[in-house]
Order: C-alpha cells, then structure tokens, then sequence
C-alpha cells in the first residue's frame, strides 16, 4: 500500500523479473530468484489493466500458461473447465477479451494466473480499473479465492480500505521504500511514520464484532472496548462469514459533538467522550475523544469550537447516524 | 494528384495488350521476370530473418547508440540510387577483401544474381525495419512480461505473443520491402546489368525497340505493384 | 546494419579525394550537379505549392473517395522505376494530346529540363503530402477555430496558425522529396537522358571509364544526402 | 448547463459558426449569420483547454485579434496593456503559452477574447480543467469581468453550482435538446421535467440575505421566509457585493433530525419542521420537510425512520452544523 508514485508497480514488477534489481535480492520460498528469468519464478503477475492477449480467445488465455508447461491438452481442458466454473466465466470461454466488461476481464485475468497454481500471485490494483459497483464484490471473490486457493498474493492498492478488508500484512510504501510492515491493525493503529499516519488519515476505524440486530438496524461492538453502537444493514454482497468480526469506518465530519446530552434522535449513536486534544486544521479543528477506550475523531468548526468551550479534558456528548458507519468487511 | 493518375489512365488506353500477351510469353521476358522475382523474394526473405528481430530489439530495449544504429538503418532512404550501386561494388565486388571472402562462399556482387540480391537488400532494408518496428512498438510490453511469468521464455513468447499482435505491421513491411526491391533499377545498372532484371529489360527495350514494346512490357509489373499495394492500404485500414 | 554501414566506409577508404577533386571542377561533372539540384529544387517547389494546400486539404476535410485520392498519391511509393519513366513518357511526351498542349507551353518531356522536373515531382509527391499530412494533423484544429473566432479568415489563419505550427512537418517533408528527387535515376534514363543528371553520369562513366572516376563522382553527392539526412534526424528529434 | 453528451459544446461551435446547422438559424443581436463565417459574427471561443496559440507569446496571443483586425501597433500595445493589467497577466506576456499554469492559461485565454471587444463570448466549461482551489477563483473573476465589460456571456457547464452562481439564465440541455430556459430560481424550482429535476438533484438550495454575525459565524435569513441560521464564515474570495444577497446548499445527508428538541450543540441550526413527505430512495430515506415556508430535505435511514415513527404531517426537529451551509455565492 501506498501513495501512487510510491514505487509499488516497480517492486512488483521486480518480484516478477521483469526488473533485474542493481542491488539486493528477491527470495520465493528461500530460494534466490533474484536472476531468474520470470518464466523460473512460479510467480503470476495480474496487472492493472488485466493484460489479456486480445488476439486469443478466453480459453487460449486461460490456458497459456498450461501450454506453455506443455501439460496435455485433455488436463488443459479438465483444468481450464474447473477454474472457470469457480470463477462463474463458462460461458465466455469462446469470446474475444475485447468484447468483455471489466469485471469480466478481471476474472478471466484471475483464472489465467491461477489456472497455474503459482506459489505467488501478484495483483497490481485489481480493483482500480473496476466501477465502484463492482469493487466490492471483485474484493469479496479475492478474498474466497484466496481462501481456497492459499496463494500467496501481493496486492498493491492505493486504497486503505482494500488494504485492511484483504491483507494478512500490509507494507506501507512512499518514495521507493517501504516504511513499514505489519498487520493491517498495526499499521493503522501504531504508524511508525508521518507519511504512514498522514496515508491512514484521520478517520475513525474500528475492529468490530456483529453481536444482533434491533429495529433495522445491526448492533455492533467496536474493539477492544465493548462500545456497542447501531449501523445501518450490511449490504448483501458482503460476506460475514461466521466470526461476525468486521472493521467499520466513521468519518470524522459526520459526528455530531454537544455539551449536553442530545435526547433520542435519528442520530442513533450517541456516547459520552473525554476530549483527548484538538488539532488545528485549517478553517476547522479536528477533536480527538476517548469513548470507553475507543478513540473517536471529528471535525468541528472553528465557531462551534468557541461556542461549546470545548478543551483538553472536557466531557462531551459525541453522537452520528447509524447510516454514517461504513462497514468494511470481515477480517 | 491527376498528375499521378493520367499517366495511369493513358498508359492503359495505350498498351497493345495483344503484344503484352505475346512479349510476357517471350523466354526472355519470363527470365527476366524470374529472376526480379526471385530476388526480390530472396531480398525480402534473408530481410525478414534479419530485420524482424533485430525490430524487436530497437522497439523494445534502449541502449546507448540505438538512435545511431536507426539513422543507419534509414540511411538507404536519401542515397542516390546510382550511389547505392557504386557503395555495393566498392564494397563487395569480389575485387575487394571482403568481396573476396563472399566470392569464396559463392556470393559473387558484379554481374549476378548475388548483385540483384544485395543491391535489394541495401534499398529495401529501411521500408522493412522501420514498418515491423512500429509494430512491435504498438504490442504492449505487459503483455509479453505477463507470458513470462505464466512460464514461456523469451523466444515463445516472441512467436506467440509478440509476433501474432504485429503481424499486420510485419506483412506490411514484407511487402514494401518487395516492391522496393522490384522497384529498383538505377544501382542494378551498375552492380548487376545480367541477369537482367524486368526494369534493366524494360530501359534496354526502350532504347532499343522504342516505347510501344517497352511499354507493354510494363503493364503487368505495374499490375503487381497496384495490387501489393491495394494489400498494404487494406492491412492498414484494419489496424 | 553493418551491411548498410560497410559500404559507406570502404568508400570513405577506397576514394581518391584528388581524383574528386579535381572531378568537381571538370565543366560537364558541374553542369550535371546544377541540373540536378535545379530540376530537384524546381520539383520541390511545385510539389510545396501544389503539395502543401491539398496535404491541408487531406488532413482537415472528410469527403467521399478521400481514402482513393490518399491512395494515388502514394502510388508512385511502389512503382518500378522503370515503370515510372514509361508512364511519364506515354502520358505526357510530346507525341500525346496532353503533352502536345504542354509542349506549345514549352514544357517539353523528352530529353528536356522538364521532363526530368515532371520524374522527380512524380516520384517524390507521396513523400511530401504524407509528411506534410501528418504535420497539419497533429495541428489543434481548436487553434484555428479560435483564430477564426478572433477575425482571421481562412488563409489568414492557415498562414498565421497551421502552417507556423506544421513546420517541422513541412521542412521534413521538403528534404524528403528533394532527397527523393535526386536519387531517381531509373526513369530519367528513359525520359530524360539529356540534359544529364549526376546519377546519370555516374552510371555513363562508370561504363565508359570504370569504378575509380564513377566512385569518386559520388562522394559530393553521398555527403550532400547524408547531411540533409541529418536534418531530417535532428527536426524528428525535437518534435 | 445539462449533462455531459448533451450536445452543449456543439452549440456552443455552432454559436460560433465553426459548424454550420442543417437546419435552424443562428442570430446575434438580431443579425441572422447561419452562414456567416466566424470571423463575421464577433464571437469569441474560449474552449475547455484554452487553445492559446503555442508558438506565440502571451502578448501575440492576445494581440492576435487585433491584428487581423489591423489596428495600429501602438493601439495594440495600449489595448493590450490595459487587458493584462485587468486580469493580472502583464508580468506574463513575454512567455509561451507551455510554461503558464492552468489558471494563468485562462485569464489569458480570456484576455484574448476580451481585447477584442465581442458581442458574445463563449465559455466552454472555463473552470472544468482548474483545480478546485482556483475553481472559486476564477468564478468570481467572470463574475467582475462580466461586471465591467458588459458584454454577453454563453457560458457552458454541467456544474450546477456554478451555474447557478454566474447565471442570468439558464439553459438546460439533454440529449442535444433544450429541456428549459429560465433563470436560475426559476429552474431550480420549477424544473419543468423530469430530466432537469433528477440533474438539480434533491440538494437544499435557498437564495439568503447576511444579516450579520455572531461568535464566529454570520448569520443568514433564508428567503422568502425569514428563517435564520448560522454559517460558518464565508471564504475571502467571495465577493460579497453591496447587497449581501448569497445563495446557499446543505446536503440532505448534513441534516440530522429528532423527535424531541436537542440541546445546544455544535449542530448550531435547530428547527421546528413539519413532515410534508416520504420519498423511498432504496436503502434510505429522502424526508420532505416544511420550516416556516422554506422546504428542507434530509437522507435519514430505513431504521432510523422507523424508530422516530415519522410520518408526514409530524412536528420534527432538524438540525444541522454551521459548517454544512455551503454558500454559493452572490446573485
């Protein structure tokens, strides 16, 4: 993860081949490939625009790879029938890639990479090319992939939402160089540099756990603490899997700060906060709260700010909308 | 553009086709004919085993001096034709050390099929190179590393991938490095006056029997031309 | 390349710059270099008047049958040499209809000025249209509606605007065709052997006298193509 | 104004005569010039990407006009002068076009335009290619030109906040046809189809009046009523004007509401509305609401309706923060 210009597309392409380093080494599985061609590496590269032949149909794609290991052309058949089916593209097996949408483009990518069970797979922003409607569910078919298949992938996004939904580990990138490793919690909850805390920004995201349901709404408990606050139903196509554990967002201009208890209000969070520190940003100030351990931010104008009298150490009633909370997905 | 078109246009109100059925069954026409051909073909074949990869390689790598070796490779566009003759005799007439080794393989320049074969390849070379290099500059780099890395080497993934996506470009250049080869007459003067060519016939004929049967040797020549090219405008259409 | 690159070389060794020297000097070697640059020139400038509207023309406007007028002016890119010289003669020689007309003009054909000046025009038009072409079609055509907008008229703004903005394009093109216009030999031996163009000559001595005087002949001429080629190089570069 | 495709930059060219119309007649200032070339019409273009003439300096460019039209050197030179100072691009007219910012590139495109003196300019969408910082900018710059040079404006944008701003009159356009003209109160409420209403969307948009200021924040009346609220602090680059009349937007989603009065909070605008209706927008909900006289919308969720058991004829309180009043500009 990282910024774009970061050098993430090029460390990619190095761990690949196609880039020969001029210093250092690259490593799958122990072994030093660092002067192998590509074709040694058992590495698959799906990048950004997909890259299908365009003069090959779908299924002279998907099975490149096989024809390539010279794998017999009824295993080439059985193998390239199996893959599709578990990617749902059968029926395109006869087309043309230019005649397929996006979505469509990225699966058959996927099942080309896969169709070879290489030790890794590398994605190179599977998502950007895709309309918003469509990135969520291309995230959710990574993630079951990934499950069955147990790849390696490395996936370079630009998308902190991605990173967190889909990563075991993220590496944050800037500049050419990696500024820091670790898991997806880690890495937002103790950057270790300013470009990494400025990339995470400043929104409010939790570890969560779905603990039922109430009124339309579903009730979830915001971790470490047991914060339990109200969000608006979880679209259908995310799968919730059975831990019921999911991260959530809340963006710190949608939450609503008062001195005094707010009564009953479509604004369904409502929580008692000590005011932790408040930053300047600009024409508006950015308040830094503490919810039973849970730290909460939002942004209040400089007006309001010297209207409610707010300070270090200050109680304040925090509330949002159950709407305002983003469920990211399961982790 | 009428200035083009007219002499086209009179050329085929002219001709005395029944002379031009008759001349083209001549001997000496059909060797004449064989042996443009032939050349040509040869030209363009040792070009094309040549000239593509060495294509690929100035449409896909930079190294120092690559703009260098491009303007060398089009040099033969703005040479004199007549120039280009004496360049080759200088250079490989088997009065010369290398022409010498060269005779010795059986490559003899002067006067020979060998000559024909060398002044086309030296003409034709830029027409070729510049054509199949746009082509490959138009294949995707992505696509080639993405071949890598589901396991084809360089060379499968030239054959499958690099040359299927270009062919049309690498067609293109194969046929107008022909008829430039066909085209040329003014080095073949020089290097290689027998065998005669169909363009050496055409100038001996016309100084010696006058127009009417120089001119009726042309008409197929050009017909073959026209329709090489109708190929190269309808490849370039679909692009 | 290497093979392009040798011959320049071993001239480079092989020639007697004395021998070229004095060679320039001879009256009959100087009036064959003034014909030709003339008669080059002089296409050149027929082909700039009449090239550079119709290339505009080409670039801008859609009209039916344009594919077919692009096509014939790139005919003559892959008609044989000899071909060409004969055409020319058929359509426009003095014995015609049309060149009956352009012979009371004084434009006469056959061993004439001319007849080498309507050659080179013929040869080297597709150079200059297709170069010039590209040129106008990289031109905004926004800039020129804007100029218009602002009160230019059409030629006003195509002078002012398009032009200025084509002139890399424009200048390549005029050195291509020159460059072209020189090179033709093959159909001026049929046209026009007389007044004698430098290609001519080189081939006439070098029958007559052998490879040392025509091999020192060409050096000027090599030098001359080569520094325009430079220049082609340098524009392509910069743009 | 319409939605890109509408076939609003081809009327604009055809304004201009660079295309001329099958059918149909094209008259400024009562001259029918259908067939006028467009050096006969005194229109000048200002395109989307300015097409300044890139191998002329900023001071031919400008002066371009002048000389077609052969005014003498010194008069170019004072004409030019003059233009310059005004749009402050004197320091820049011996550079080339390729060296100037984006927002230098506009004012001298304009300047171009304006030295000639025509009777209609014709602006293709001038802020789209700025960055939004420079958006305002240049808005409020048309605004003054516009002002001083009295000339008419055909202004071309799918953005209808700027529309709104600089308008006299607006022009709808979709499908290369006019939906309706009218000016800009008249077709924000009274959109008379159902294309014009879906573009101006379901934003609150109210011409106000400033009536001065408190504890940071000045104070609106939205009109016709006389409702107040507060807003946080206009930006600087807004030019206020003699009269104080603005025009303000406030997302539906910014308004939270509640069934019972809140207590003072940093949502600083609190008002009593009645339930006029309740649109189903699929996973929330679009609540219509009436505040002495002005109409207020807000997105509340499915749940959250639910739960305050709202229905149309209700006494709510909505409230939304300084900070959400969005002000347009003067009109």
């Amino acid at each position: 993860m990282g910024p774009s210009g970061a050098g993430k597309t090029l460390l990619l392409h190095t761990i690949a081949g196609i880039y020969v380093p001029s210093r250092g080494t690259v490593r799958i599985g122990g072994v030093d490939v660092t002067v192998f061609p590509p074709e040694k590496r058992s590495v698959a590269l799906v990048p950004q625009d997909y890259a299908l032949f365009p003069h090959l149909t779908v299924f002279e794609n998907i099975s490149y790879g096989l024809r390539t290991r010279g794998v017999g052309s009824s295993e080439i058949e059985e193998r390239v029938k199996r893959i599709s089916e578990e990617l749902e593209i059968s029926h395109l097996l006869h087309r043309m890639p230019r005649t397929l949408s996006g979505g469509e483009q990225q699966r058959v990518a996927l099942a080309r990479a896969l169709v070879v069970e290489p030790k890794v797979i590398l994605l190179d922003e599977p998502t950007a090319a895709l309309d918003p409607a469509l990135k969520t569910s291309a995230r959710s078919l990574l993630r079951s992939l990934h499950a069955k298949h147990g790849f390696t992938a490395i996936h370079v996004t630009h998308d902190i939402v991605e990173a967190i939904e889909l990563a075991d580990r993220i590496a944050f990138m800037s500049g050419g160089r990696i500024l820091q490793i670790g898991e997806p919690m880690e890495i937002l909850y103790n950057p270790k540099s300013s470009e990494v805390l400025k990339f995470t920004g400043e929104i409010n995201l939790y570890s969560a756990e779905i603990v039922g349901s109430k009124s339309g709404c579903i009730v979830l408990e915001l971790k470490p603490s047991n914060l339990r606050v109200m969000a608006a139903p979880i679209p259908q196509h995310l799968d919730l899997g059975e831990t019921g554990r999911v991260h959530v967002v809340i963006r710190p201009e949608d939450i609503v700060l008062s001195k005094k208890p707010p009564i009953q209000t479509s604004a369904r969070n409502v929580y008692e906060a000590v005011v932790e520190n408040l930053l300047d940003r600009g024409p508006i100030y950015l308040v830094v709260m503490d919810v039973m351990g849970i730290r909460l931010k939002s942004y209040i104008t400089r007006g309001a700010l010297e209207d409610l009298r707010i300070k270090p150490g200050d109680k304040v009633y925090a509330y949002f909308k159950a709407s305002s909370i983003r469920i990211l997905g399961v982790k | 553009m009428l200035f083009i078109l007219i002499p086209l246009i009179v050329l085929h109100i002219a001709t005395n086709y029944f002379l031009t059925y008759k001349l083209v069954q001549a001997e000496i026409v059909l060797r004449a004919f064989i042996t443009t051909f032939t050349a040509a073909s040869a030209s363009t074949i040792i070009l094309a085993i040549l000239g593509i990869p060495l294509s690929y390689i100035l449409a896909r790598r930079e190294f120092r001096g690559k703009s260098i070796v491009e303007s060398i490779i089009d040099i033969p566009l703005v040479i004199p034709h007549a120039v280009v003759g004496i360049l080759i005799l200088v250079a490989y007439s088997s009065r010369t050390s290398i022409g010498n080794i060269l005779s010795n393989l059986g490559l003899i320049v002067e006067d020979n099929f060998w000559g024909i074969v060398f002044v086309m390849v030296y003409v034709s070379a830029p027409l070729l190179v510049d054509s199949v290099k746009d082509g490959f500059k138009s294949v995707d780099p992505m696509l080639e590393y993405v071949a890598r890395t589901l396991g084809a080497g360089p060379y499968r993934t030239f054959f499958t991938i690099s040359l299927p996506m270009a062919w049309r470009s690498v067609v293109t250049g194969i046929i107008l490095s022909w008829a430039r080869a066909v085209s040329e007459v003014g080095a073949l003067l020089i290097v290689a006056y027998y065998p005669k060519t169909i363009n050496i016939l055409i100038i001996e004929w016309f100084n010696t029997f006058g127009l009417e049967y120089a001119k009726s040797l042309t008409v197929p020549l050009l017909v073959i031309c026209i329709v090489l090219f109708a190929c190269i405008r309808y490849l370039s259409r679909r692009a």
